[in-house]
């Protein structure tokens, strides 16, 4: 039913102490094909899946881990301390905003939120949310920003493509229960802004 | 849709009533003007692409005066924007475009300020959707403990990781524990100090085996900048970092490493 | 397949630093009784058995916890490597005064950091993170140091140019100042006396 290599690969992500790559799986498991290792991967995925135990393997920062499920997390954290404190709105529509406009100055994001950003993104810089990726090529050569590998890891996101598509614009009044709207299904095949923005790394 | 416009008088007052109770509490929930401007255009159910500019403004200033007899600190963004929105407000009290030109497309003055809201919103939504996810380390968790066999053989180094935040904060941390004198050039006014330039000089001497003067005032040929780079180039030139060389008579001046990079060659230097 | 809370245990043991005792789970979760604790984790440690995968449920020390299976070991210990090291703090200090001060001497760091920064220098220099620019022409002739290319590369830095200041990092926790205008223009047929408006105080 399990396969050897799945065993293998298991093992790997399992002691891994952060998410581990298809790329480098590939290259410590170097005897096997990548294609096999593809599917051994998604095979354990799927199992997972239907089995619904206490934790899953799933794909963030560009990586695979074992994280537990989200809907048992009232129990989990019976016996383990929250270590990821509650996001602000400013902090959330700053990261937002450097998430998807990424390189962005401070002036850029002040002029889309109206407000002095400098606090929050020094405290987003703190958490390791943000990083300062250079200087752009203008007068001033002001700092510009982008988000980090961490913010892909403690937001759940396998890469910045699978940021929550932005609304389309439209009027307010059209759907004003943005509160309690779903999560966006993702269109890899969309033209989204990002296709533009630096790759990671 | 315009409704709001017609009724606003009739609204001003009981709406101000409400002022206290509702945003007493949510002061602080507004999170600059663009968060309280969204705020009003759903509160009075306009369209965010053709809202009354006269309803929100009064509001908008309303508002202001709220906070202030709160004694709430008025953050200077918020006045930023209550002038733009006079600003606008006037423009459209103006006499609309000449007659005699009538290809020239009417400009909505708000346009601006509609894309930046409409702009804004998605942004504001998708912080809340990001924030709605299932965070690692909060609702999330992965695996803590380490295997027993493998904390034995962990010794070796793997590939370094730090960012540049932290590299700048461990350099102001620093500068905070030591006295001031220790250093010169800390905090420069708004110049161009010595050592960025040689800094900038070593990287470009990094990238090409020569480097000549003009190059470096090229992009900036003022007289400060001129000078801080002369500077530069002599301390450069006295460390024996660099050579200099002028072509004939008033020819450019050229500058190649004294050195070369590999620190294996540094012992006959 | 696998009862609910099969999954709660899971999930506890999973994330437990150390092995979790039957008594500690059984107080965690006291809404069920000892019997239903008993028997769930007796059923996933047969589960895990039966399936072979890369880890399984193992009673060591008197608790609970995942291991890898020790056949897999010669694969686990290959990735071992990939487990970054972080910089000390006495590294990144001196880093930063190198990057910041280039090009300096070791006396010069070590009058800044007060303590003396042969060994870091060294390893700074193994790590390729800081090169020899030179001699100094002084009594002595002491080595220049400077920051290296893979220096930039770690940091994703075009150049040292892009390094940000120390201004720019401070400028995050200042306010913008707004200059100060002595009254703005409003319609004077206001209903409200306009100049409470706009407090500039």
């Amino acid at each position: 039913m399990n396969s050897e290599l799945s065993s293998i690969i298991e093992s790997l992500i399992f002691t891994a102490e952060s998410p581990l790559s298809t790329d480098r799986i590939c290259e410590l498991l170097d005897e096997f094909e990548r294609d096999q290792i593809k599917s051994a991967l998604a095979e354990t995925v799927t199992h997972y899946q239907g089995r619904g135990g206490g934790f899953e393997l799933v794909e963030v920062a560009g990586g695979w881990q074992f994280r537990t499920r989200p809907a048992l997390h009232s129990y989990v954290t019976r016996h383990i301390k929250t270590r990821t404190s509650k996001f602000s709105q400013s902090a959330l529509e700053t990261l937002a905003i450097v998430a998807y406009r990424q390189p962005i100055t401070r002036a850029e994001v002040e002029h889309l939120r109206g407000v002095d950003c400098g606090g929050v993104l020094k405290s987003l810089l703190e958490k390791h949310m943000v990083r300062i990726l250079g200087k752009k090529d203008i007068p001033g050569r002001p700092l510009i920003y982008g988000t980090s590998k961490e913010f892909l890891e403690i937001f759940g996101l396998k890469d910045l493509k699978s940021l929550p598509t932005l609304r389309e614009i439209q009027a307010l009044d059209e759907q004003p229960q943005y509160e309690r709207q779903e999560e966006l299904q993702l269109e890899p095949e969309r033209s989204f802004p990002l296709e533009n923005v630096l790759p990671f790394e | 849709m315009s409704a709001g416009a017609q009724c606003h008088h009739e609204e001003h007052l009981p709406l101000l009533d409400g002022f206290h109770e509702q945003y007493s509490v949510h002061l602080d929930k507004f999170d600059g003007p663009m968060d309280l401007l969204l705020h009003l255009i759903k509160k009075n159910e306009l369209d965010i692409c053709d809202i009354s500019i006269a309803v929100i403004t009064r509001q908008y200033l309303d508002f202001i005066k709220l906070m202030k007899d709160l004694n709430l600190e008025v953050a200077g963004d918020f006045l930023v924007m209550a002038a733009t929105l006079l600003q606008i407000k006037s423009r459209q009290l103006l006499p609309q475009g000449e007659p005699e030109e009538p290809e020239i497309e009417e400009i909505d003055p708000r346009g601006e300020l509609v894309r930046r809201l409409l702009e804004y919103q998605q942004y504001k939504e998708a912080g809340m959707l990001i924030g709605a996810r299932a965070l690692l380390g909060r609702e999330v968790f992965s695996r803590e403990a380490s295997e027993p066999f493998l904390a034995a053989a962990q010794s070796v180094e793997g590939p370094l990781e730090v960012s540049l935040f932290e590299l700048v904060d461990a350099f102001r941390a620093l500068l905070q524990r030591i006295p001031a004198e220790s250093f010169h050039d800390v905090a420069p006014g708004d110049s161009l100090s010595i050592a960025d330039c040689i800094n900038e000089i070593l990287s470009l001497l990094q990238e090409r085996d020569i480097v000549q003067f003009d190059d470096l005032t090229r992009d900036e040929y003022t007289r400060e900048r001129v000078i801080v780079t002369l500077l530069a180039v002599l301390e450069l030139c006295r460390l024996k970092l660099i050579r200099i060389f002028q072509g004939c008579g008033d020819g450019p001046i050229w500058f190649v490493p004294a050195v070369t990079a590999d620190p294996a060659d540094t012992s006959e230097v």
